[in-house]
């Protein structure tokens, strides 16, 4: 077996003791079986991803920092959560130097939430913990992920990129409620989590 | 070896094994300021200048000096001539020390707490900047030495393989010269013209694309010592032979190809690149998988030979049989069980949107140190006491101690990071100088954090056994040594591809994947209007300037 | 602790360092060192040959149960972690 | 180079490596911009070019809100862009002299303020004094006699007065980030003005005031704190918790105070401040 088999990519390599043959069949044999490994591994990723939308969040889009609170998406009577016409809900926020704004906000379970984001200043991180939203927020750029809360209750938001000397002080909330309360809520009670 | 060829590479190692210890006390000191347990000077600004200095010290010092060392030692006893260019080689160990210096200085004061991945708009004292180019750009004229030792031996020999371990320390060289020039970039660029006040706005995503460059390159710049050692040192070691060269070449050189193409992975959170180049680079990295793979396999197959051979029965009887009492043998089995355990916090961080789930949080800092904290240092370690014998001429002062303080380091690296793999999936960020542990969030997060606490005091012990050792050695008496020794093939091969024997092929094909994988990310910055004002962490801006 | 110095290095049964024993492989060399002093070769390759009679059996085993566990792993983090946690994009 | 050349049968890895390297890139590249890039959370199925162009970056679904817009509220006027850098750089210290003349009936001699509910002015970064004044100016924040000086005074004479009062000594120290490390600075401290100060309290979003207003800290467009006036500081804590003074931008502040309570608001000012009539040694009232 190991005298007839002749990989044609290592021909000519140098021939020892232990028949090199035998050694390069071993080798092409672990290397194939890593390879499909790998490739499974791929395939599932592909797949899963085609099949639910899965992303790292890739909104490519810019924007002014430094006039954000001029006008515009980003102007602070348009923070908050809105609710589109299609039934799915956008949550717009601002990360500065060392606070989310609005530092809490409301959305519904079950519905598909998509948070925009921007940086006044530096770089910010935005995680939702036990859940996939996860993204950087970099000045210049408007950051866009998007998800649907399958549980309700309050999640922490801690800022998860250094931010300079206030990092630790920077956290907000996300606060999921039932599908039915949500309508109830006026604009400012979507954007405070504080007890009417 | 060459009198001055030992001062060269004792100097490299000594001055990263300095700056090693108390980049370690500042990491324990870190892991009890985050704690919930009470900490001496605890000071949240002082926690992010720490950090800077940990990561500036650990990821640019100990292992630039480290692999630069390693680099001349190995040039003298693999090509069996002194180093040529040692002129050259000092003036670079002054420029990087100067850089060093110069890094170390300004974080201390206060003046560059912005970590050692820079994060523009985020702006230092310049001489921060000055310092790190320094000392990255300073390495470049080892890399253009090592380049050069291997030409001018092939030259000289021609049709001879390049022996293996000169071949791998050359392929790190240049492994490392792509891997900086993100970097160097960055700094010329982008940082230093806006901290010195010629530019007025910075783009934080060039920036960061840039600093990607470097980012996972670079790791595999700090890994490529302890796979020389893998290939070269421990069968030896193990009292047995490599299993094969081919392997051992082919590894690194898919270091170099795939290693390079694959950095936006660090940034599949950020909103500057396209999901398109996030997937192409998550396909990128499962290959530089492969390398890992193939090794974890030969070098299982060259330890059998060596167990086998020492009277090892049985399918896995070879084990027991491997002579454990030698440190690199010890070594390299707790650094590929750290490389297995970080090996798997990579594959799922690699895996394209798996990696929202851990992205920044505390996962990824557990990662990290088990890889190069772990299964990396754990070998520069064995690496030192191999080497110490051979360039001071003084024998290790104890094997027994060098045991132990191996040992140590493995159960402190483990205690410190599996409880950050819990933290990190419980969603506690990183780089965070304090929590609240009264938040009902964060309070389940504390036991977990109090457990690494001890890891990290007991790699704070490992480390200063480690400098003992090495310091006790050093003051012993003067013994003749034996000359170090590189790994036989149990198929030495004569003529070698030449493919297989130099890098310009391979040079040619990471030029062609750099284009395809980082033209698009880095040329859109020409036309994206993104550039943002710099926020200077050291002083006022403008308004005051002329007070 | 005297006895415990590095060297000598007690050298395996069966062999010694390089030249200690007549090898027709020692010849290339190159491939570690050029130097032959520098050149580990404690088993002659007849020796290693033996060992690896049956091939590398053990390694494969050993490296597949590591690498198979990293599979598994992977697999129980991707499915049973990442996707219940919701969908992103 | 000569290693390219060389496509003889002893070297077939010249062509293995560019092969693999192509068929991982067309692989990776038709994956990932053909097919990957085409599904999107919560929108329709893209067709094959709209996905190429979705994998660049370059994304088509940009636009502000479907539902009704609320009415635009602004904080303030200012932006720090480059040119209100410029204005306020601009600022010339000798005729803001002339210009304070007015202000320091209530600020105090060189802008040092002796009454509780009317700030320090000296050494106050000029950035923060052009814009309140330009926020009196345009009715952003208003408070009594003020609203009416900032109308008074052109973007010039603010940039001036902003000047002068930036290079007086005695009264808020410059921050220029250094400090010395120093025990207690954490959310272990006890104290509660000092855990403000240093640590925050981040479960009611409340960061550390030092990392803007020092020590140690600064930010654009935020004033140091230490020497200000004790009633002055704990006076606008509560102005922005409540809603009355809306000026700041982003609602920094507003979020902030809100998160404080009546107490925590009366320890970080009293921490910051210095209380009314209490001579000043040295120029810095640094603890």
């Amino acid at each position: 077996m190991a005298d007839t088999y002749t990989n044609p990519l290592r021909r000519r390599l140098p021939d020892g003791l232990i028949p090199e043959n035998e050694v390069a069949r071993t080798e092409d044999r672990w290397f194939a079986i890593m390879l499909s490994m790998l490739g499974v591994m791929m395939v599932i990723i592909v797949a899963t991803s085609a099949l639910g939308a899965l992303h790292p969040p890739s909104n490519v889009e810019t924007i002014d920092p430094t006039t954000l609170h001029l006008g515009g998406e980003f102007a602070e009577s348009n923070l908050g959560t809105a609710a589109e016409p299609d039934g799915s809900v956008t949550v717009r926020m601002i990360a500065e130097q060392y606070s989310f704004v609005p530092a809490c906000v409301r959305v519904p379970v079950d519905t598909p939430v998509k948070f925009r984001i921007t940086s006044a200043d530096v770089i910010h991180g935005f995680l939702l913990p036990a859940t996939n939203v996860n993204t950087m927020i970099v000045p210049g750029y408007v950051a866009e992920v998007g998800t649907t809360f399958s549980r309700t209750g309050m999640y922490e938001m801690p800022c998860d990129e250094f931010c300079s000397y206030g990092h630790h002080g920077m956290w907000g909330r996300v606060e999921v409620l039932p599908r039915d309360q949500f309508p109830d809520l006026n604009p400012v009670e979507r954007t405070s989590c504080e007890k009417q | 070896m060459k009198n001055s060829d030992r001062l060269l590479a004792l100097y490299h190692f000594w001055v990263a094994f300095a700056v090693f210890l108390p980049a370690v006390v500042l990491g324990a000191w870190q892991m009890l300021m985050r704690s919930p347990l009470p900490a001496p000077l605890d000071d949240t600004n002082a926690y992010y200048a720490s950090v800077t200095l940990h990561g500036t010290a650990m990821a640019y010092v100990v292992t630039t000096f480290f692999a630069m060392g390693l680099g001349y030692a190995v040039i003298e006893t693999s090509l069996g001539r002194p180093v040529r260019g040692g002129v050259a080689a000092w003036i670079g160990f002054v420029v990087c020390l100067v850089g060093t210096v110069m890094a170390v200085v300004t974080v201390l004061s206060g003046r560059a707490s912005v970590l050692y991945t820079f994060y523009p708009p985020l702006l230092a004292s310049p001489w921060y900047y000055f310092g790190a180019f320094l000392l990255i750009g300073g390495s470049m004229i080892w890399v253009v030495l090592m380049i050069y030792n291997m030409s001018a031996w092939k030259r000289d020999n021609p049709g001879q393989p390049v022996p293996l371990v000169m071949f791998a320390i050359t392929a790190t060289a240049i492994l490392w010269a792509w891997a900086a020039s993100g970097v160097l970039i960055e700094l010329l660029f982008v940082l230093i013209p806006q901290a010195l006040g010629i530019t007025t706005e910075i783009d934080a995503g060039l920036g960061r694309t840039l600093f990607t460059v470097t980012l996972h390159a670079i790791v595999y710049f700090w890994l490529m010592p302890a796979y020389i050692a893998f290939y070269t040192l421990v069968p030896q070691a193990a009292g047995g032979r490599l299993y094969s060269d081919t392997f051992g070449r082919l590894t690194f050189i898919s270091f170099i190809v795939f290693s390079l193409p694959v950095g936006l992975h660090h940034i599949f959170g950020d909103p500057e690149i396209g999901a398109g180049f996030k997937f192409l680079q998550s396909f990128l990295t499962f290959f530089v998988v492969l390398p890992t793979l193939l090794t974890v396999f030969s070098l299982c197959a060259s330890l059998e030979i060596a167990g086998r051979v020492r009277g090892g029965r049985g399918l896995l009887g070879w084990i027991w049989a491997l002579p454990w009492q030698e440190p690199m043998v010890l070594a390299v089995a707790l650094s590929l069980v750290m490389l297995g355990l970080g090996g798997f916090g990579g594959l799922i961080n690699m895996s394209y949107a798996m990696n929202n789930m851990i992205h920044n949080t505390s996962w990824v800092t557990a990662h990290f140190h088990l890889i190069w904290g772990g299964a990396v240092l754990i070998m520069y370690f064995a690496i030192a006491y191999e080497m110490w014998p051979r360039i001071t001429n003084k024998p290790l002062r104890s094997k027994a101690l060098a045991r132990w303080q191996l040992w140590l380091w493995f159960v402190g690296m483990l205690v410190v990071t599996i409880p950050w793999h819990v933290t990190g999936l419980m969603g506690m960020p990183r780089r965070v100088a304090a929590f609240d542990y009264s938040d009902p969030f964060v309070a389940p997060m504390g036991p977990w954090v109090i457990i690494s606490v001890i890891g990290g005091f007991i790699l704070l012990v490992s480390a200063i056994l480690l400098i003992t050792i090495l310091v006790s050695s050093q003051l012993g008496e003067r013994k003749l040594s034996e000359p170090l020794r590189y790994a036989l093939a149990v198929n030495p091969p004569r003529t070698v591809p030449a493919s297989l024997n130099g890098f310009a092929l391979w040079n040619c094909i990471v030029l062609v994947l750099m284009v395809l994988a980082y033209g698009y990310p880095l040329g859109q910055f020409l036309f994206l209007k993104s550039s943002v004002p710099a926020y200077d962490v050291t002083r006022q801006a403008v308004s005051t300037e002329g007070k | 602790m005297s006895s415990d110095m590095l060297e000598p290095r007690v050298p395996p049964p069966g062999g010694t360092s390089a030249g200690a024993f007549a090898d027709s492989t020692l010849q290339y060399h190159v491939s570690a060192s050029a130097k032959i002093e520098h050149v580990a070769a404690p088993i002659d390759a007849q020796t290693a040959a033996e060992a690896l009679k049956h091939g590398p059996r053990g390694a494969l085993v050993l490296a597949s149960i590591s690498v198979g566990l990293l599979f598994v792993g992977w697999l129980l983090f991707y499915f049973v972690l990442f996707l219940p946690r919701g969908p992103v994009g | 180079m000569r290693q390219l050349g060389s496509l003889r049968s002893d070297n077939p890895w010249p062509i293995i490596a560019w092969g693999a390297a192509a068929a991982v890139i067309v692989v990776a590249g038709a994956l990932g911009f053909g097919f990957l890039d085409r599904f999107q959370q919560g929108g329709p199925t893209l067709s094959v070019w709209n996905a190429i162009c979705r994998g660049l970056g370059i994304t088509a679904d940009i636009g502000p809100a479907s539902e009704p817009q609320p009415p635009l509220r602004t904080p303030t006027r200012i932006a720090w862009t480059g040119a209100t850098h410029d204005r306020i750089a601009a600022g010339n210290p000798k005729r803001g002299e002339l210009v304070a003349a007015n202000c320091t009936a209530c600020h105090g001699n060189q802008g040092i303020s002796q009454a509780g509910i009317y700030p320090t002015l000296a050494g106050m970064d000029a950035a923060v004094i052009y814009k309140q004044l330009d926020d009196f100016r345009s009715g952003h924040r208003s408070w009594g006699a003020m609203s009416a000086i900032g109308q008074a005074l052109s973007l010039e004479d603010s940039a001036d007065v902003a000047a002068y009062f930036a290079r007086q000594s005695g009264g808020l120290p410059a921050t220029t980030g250094d400090r010395m490390p120093a025990s207690g600075r954490s959310l272990r401290e006890a104290d509660p003005a000092q855990r403000l100060v240093f640590a925050g309290d981040p479960r009611h979003s409340v960061p550390p005031c030092s990392a803007c207003h020092g020590p140690g800290g600064y930010k654009l467009g935020t004033p140091a704190l230490q020497g200000q006036q004790v009633n002055y500081i704990e006076e606008q804590l509560v102005a922005f918790a409540q809603g009355l003074r809306q000026n700041d931008i982003s609602e920094q502040m507003r979020i902030i105070a809100r998160g404080l309570t009546p107490d925590d608001m009366h320890a970080v000012a009293v921490f910051y401040g210095v209380p009314t009539g209490v001579p000043r040694a040295g120029g810095l009232a640094l603890r």
